[in-house]
């Protein structure tokens, strides 16, 4: 069981990781949805089912939807940072 | 500049946090053998897992910390939603909807079918999750939440539907004074703000906890109508 | 008798019934902010006197303290609120009219949250609590500093959200570190469990702490969004976050620091930051053209003084902070008001645009005069009441290190003087321009004179008469310094 | 393997709160900021839900199956959770309601080109 959790938080990790990196925004707000989804399981396996629920629908499900929106009326692509 | 900065900060925290962390095991895990945690009356936590059931018949323990022990909390929670919702309309109040040439295309007649026959089943969900909040896991807010994807899949699926934001404001501002007032009747009956002042009933049963579950409805509405006008402001006029 | 939960609870369901009252009656709506800070304010002097005796202790759910959410309605904690509300009814006054455009309707609701959040903040007994009534605060600060939408607003408004939001995260680790520790959440149970700062695990959550709260408090390295903030928003706001929000978050880390950790340790290294913010605050001050940015880096100064003065750990030094935040809250927020209008009047900010005020509206610029003098500290205003209790509780420690910070603070005094005075000089020994279009639409109507008017004469009735506030001040710094009687009060025996 | 057992998800919440802060701290991206914002309050939520952990034990729920459970985390951080997961998800929606209007009046999301405000 532990191994699994360690991999769910390797890849909650490098999802992380992806969501700080990529230059499409649309793309780091997946990952950082992927971000809520890993957690909202690891909160299963640490016996807080509420939490999870919240997480899962509030976390990984809404705030992608809203983020979703307002990149919807922004832009989608971060700007080049070789400016400064 | 500011990058330096700002990365000086960032090993500040790091290092702070981790020389907490390194003591380990930290929390109840830690405290599993002291004393704090041995005795049921010290311990906050174990206080409430080891009483909880009796004093407010609430199986979910976490259902009766939130509302009961720590309602006051709760309370404060549904208000920054509510400000949230609030501000968010206040910001973006009159932002003209700009022409946008995705409009006149259409959603296909399955999709707008296949929404409006799955959202009724959405909401019978999100209501079971409230209903139930003390007795299985979910609650107000996890049913909230449940409800306003019902709501987003409206805004997705059929894009001419909008919501009737008289109506939403209507469901915020009740379901807010019914918190409170609930709580003040507490206030009024046992000297004591949200005083679980009827009958407990017997555990497990739908008609347990007193008036726990009578907040989680009013929760639930709330929360419901607050991320369903966040999503109708935002989503307002998607290009 | 009424019980001071009432004092959160009343305003909040006002608050939830705006919207419906809206709904009926356009115009009745206007006044329910009004109303709500009237029944905080009568409410909270009327339970003064108990409090001053022995704090109230509210308990919520029917359970004894350390289980549930509880309030502590002290000396400290209702002096406050009832300043809290008395600031509030006077600019929900002003509000009345002087709110134009925008979501009026968001406007009145956003409003009264954030006085509830302050009085939450300043009542709670609760750790979490007080992180969750710190967040109405905030996040209500946040949507009115950005409620005209205009550019200037907006990105004040981001910007004092993206380092708020990131401050809150930091004393939210702070608990969660102190609740791995102590496994409890009421103030008065941790204080008796921690016995000092020792580990290092409790200082660095203190420290978090610190850092998070540093950040609404305006405490020096952490102020970057104040001046944009406290310029960009409505007058009206400015005057409730410069009078009510930044205190809250000092409030916050006092309390924490004194009653929560005992943390006598780290009160000199507090003493410094407040007097470098200090400085800060009035150098930056001195250059600035903006009258509304000049009043925000005067708060910020402001801010550094009452901190090196709760710093000082003695009850002279802690009834004079007190007494300086009462009397800042009365004078900025006074002298926002008073610039709003003056704003809509000549459709400028710059300092110079005030020329010749004092003649064409003579009520605002004496008003403004009169906040300017006390901000300043001269003699029968009340800011020279306050600092004078600062400066004797300085002298009464005796420590070469306090006496010279406080050398060091009154250069900022007096760069404060001059920056007031030139102002002054403005508003009345500089001629009007000529060319000026006379504009009739700016002149304040009477919801306007009426608070400002209020509140000139509050800062001279306190300024000649301190006893007014004195015999409140004593048990306030007690109720923060002496943590025992604070334990022993809220868990009983 | 021990250390597995009592450091992994410390190790997920301080990870994810560091990466959140540089990404808050070092864009300039304004939505990327937001995101960043997120992330440290994912990191938060697992870290306090952590502190309440037991290994062993059950989730603080009664049921007729399990009468009295041995032993049970602790409720109290997971309560703490829930606000701070509606208290996160409000900050974030204000957020990017301010997002959109600073495109609307700027053209642009990049805090560098902002002039209106020293950033």
């Amino acid at each position: 069981m532990i191994v699994f959790q360690t991999f769910l938080v390797l890849v909650m990790i490098v999802a992380a990781l992806a969501a700080a990196g990529f230059r499409d925004l649309l793309g780091s707000v997946i990952a950082c949805s992927l971000v809520s989804l890993m957690a909202s399981i690891i909160f299963y396996f640490l016996q807080a089912p509420d939490v999870a629920m919240a997480e899962a629908s509030i976390g990984a499900g809404l705030t992608t939807a809203i983020f979703i929106f307002a990149i919807s009326k922004t832009k989608r692509h971060e700007e080049n940072e070789k400016t400064d | 500049m500011r990058k330096q900065i700002s990365l000086l900060l960032l090993l500040i925290v790091a290092a702070g946090f981790a020389l907490c962390l390194a003591g380990a095991p930290f929390g109840a895990e830690g405290a599993r053998e002291s004393r704090r945690l041995v005795k049921d009356n010290v311990n906050y936590g174990r206080r409430y897992v080891s009483k909880g059931l009796d004093e407010n018949r609430c199986a979910n323990i976490v259902t009766s910390v939130v509302l009961n022990y720590r309602g006051f909390d709760t309370l404060g929670e549904v208000t920054i939603l509510f400000i949230a919702a609030l501000g968010l309309g206040a910001v973006l109040y009159g932002r003209r909807a700009g022409a946008s040439p995705d409009e006149a295309q259409r959603p296909s007649l399955i999709l707008s079918t296949g929404c409006r026959l799955l959202f009724p089943l959405i909401m019978l969900v999100g209501i079971y999750i409230f209903i139930h909040g003390h007795l299985s896991p979910g609650g107000g807010f996890q049913g909230g939440a449940v409800i306003a994807s019902g709501f987003l899949l409206i805004c997705l699926g059929c894009r001419k539907k909008k919501l009737n934001s008289v109506a939403l404001g209507a469901a915020e501002s009740l379901s807010g004074l019914a918190f409170v007032l609930l709580a003040l009747i507490g206030l009024a009956v046992g000297g004591s703000f949200l005083l679980n002042f009827l009958p407990t009933g017997k555990v497990y049963a739908l008609f347990s906890g007193g008036i726990i579950p009578l907040i989680y409805i009013a929760i639930g509405v709330k929360v419901g109508s607050e991320l369903s006008g966040i999503i109708d402001n935002l989503s307002g006029e998607v290009r | 008798m009424v019980s001071p939960i009432l004092l959160i609870a009343v305003p909040l369901a006002l608050a939830f019934l705006t919207p419906m009252v809206g709904l009926a009656s356009k115009s009745a709506r206007r006044y329910m902010p009004a109303i709500a800070m009237l029944f905080n304010f009568i409410v909270a002097m009327s339970l003064l006197p108990k409090a001053l005796e022995a704090p109230i202790i509210v308990r919520t759910a029917g359970w004894a303290p350390p289980l549930s959410i509880h309030l502590v309605a002290g000396p400290l904690g209702l002096l406050l609120s009832s300043l809290v509300a008395l600031i509030g009814l006077l600019v929900a006054i002003y509000g009345i009219d002087y709110i134009r455009e925008g979501a009026r309707a968001r406007y009145d609701v956003l409003y009264t949250l954030l006085l509830v959040g302050a009085t939450g903040v300043v009542l709670t007994g609760d750790l979490f609590n007080l992180f969750v009534f710190f967040e109405v605060l905030c996040i209500s600060s946040y949507a009115l500093v950005a409620y005209r939408g205009d550019s200037a607003g907006v990105e004040a408004g981001m910007k004092y959200l993206i380092q708020g939001a990131i401050g809150s995260s930091l004393v939210l680790i702070g608990i969660g570190l102190l609740y791995g520790t102590v496994g409890t959440l009421s103030m008065a149970d941790i204080a008796s469990s921690v016995g000092s700062v020792a580990g290092s695990r409790l200082f660095i959550s203190l420290a978090f702490m610190i850092a998070g709260f540093g950040v609404e408090a305006a405490i020096f390295p952490l102020n970057a969004w104040l001046p944009d903030a406290h310029s960009s928003a409505p007058s009206s706001i400015s005057a409730v976050l410069s009078g009510v929000a930044i205190k809250a978050g000092l409030y916050a880390i006092a309390r924490v620091v004194y009653t929560v950790y005992g943390a006598s340790s780290i009160l000199p290294f507090l003493a410094v930051l407040g007097v470098v913010t200090l400085l800060v605050g009035e150098m930056c001050a001195f250059a600035q053209e903006d009258i509304k940015r000049l009043l925000a880096f005067s708060s910020i100064g402001q801010m550094g003084l009452i901190l090196f003065a709760l710093a000082l750990s003695s009850a002279t030094g802690i009834s004079g902070a007190v007494f300086l935040i009462i009397s800042h809250g009365l004078a900025k927020a006074l002298l926002f008001l008073a610039t709003g209008y003056m704003i809509y009047r000549t459709g400028s900010r710059d300092i110079s645009s005030l020329a010749g005020m004092g003649k064409r509206m003579p009520i605002m610029s004496l008003c403004f005069t009169v906040g300017a003098f006390s901000l300043m500290g001269l003699p029968p205003f009340v800011g020279f009441a306050s600092k004078f209790t600062i400066v004797r509780a300085v002298l009464g420690t005796g420590s070469t290190f306090f006496i010279t910070l406080l050398a060091i603070g009154l250069i900022g005094t007096v760069i404060e003087g001059a920056y007031f005075l030139r102002i002054v000089q403005w508003l009345y020994f500089k001629p009007a321009p000529e060319a000026m279009p006379e504009q009739t639409e700016g002149r304040a109507p009477l919801t306007a004179l009426v608070p400002v008017g209020l509140l000139a004469v509050l800062i001279v009735t306190i300024g000649l008469l301190p006893g007014i506030v004195g015999r409140a001040l004593g048990p306030a710094a007690d109720d923060l310094l002496d943590r025992a009687a604070y334990i022993q009060h809220v868990m009983g025996d | 393997m021990n250390f597995l057992t009592s450091y992994i998800h410390y190790v997920g919440c301080f990870a994810l709160v560091l990466i959140g802060l540089y990404v808050a701290l070092v864009k300039s991206n304004l939505i990327k900021v937001i995101i960043g914002i997120n992330l440290i309050d994912t990191g938060v939520n697992l870290f306090l839900v952590a502190t309440g952990y037991l290994g062993g034990g059950t989730a603080p729920i009664f049921s007729k199956a399990a009468e009295q459970s041995q032993e049970m985390v602790d409720p109290v951080p997971q309560a703490l959770v829930l606000t701070a997961i509606v208290i996160g998800v409000s900050v974030l929606a204000l957020a990017l309601a301010l997002a959109i209007k600073v495109y609307d009046h700027n053209g642009t999301l990049d805090l560098r080109k902002l002039k209106g405000l020293k950033w």
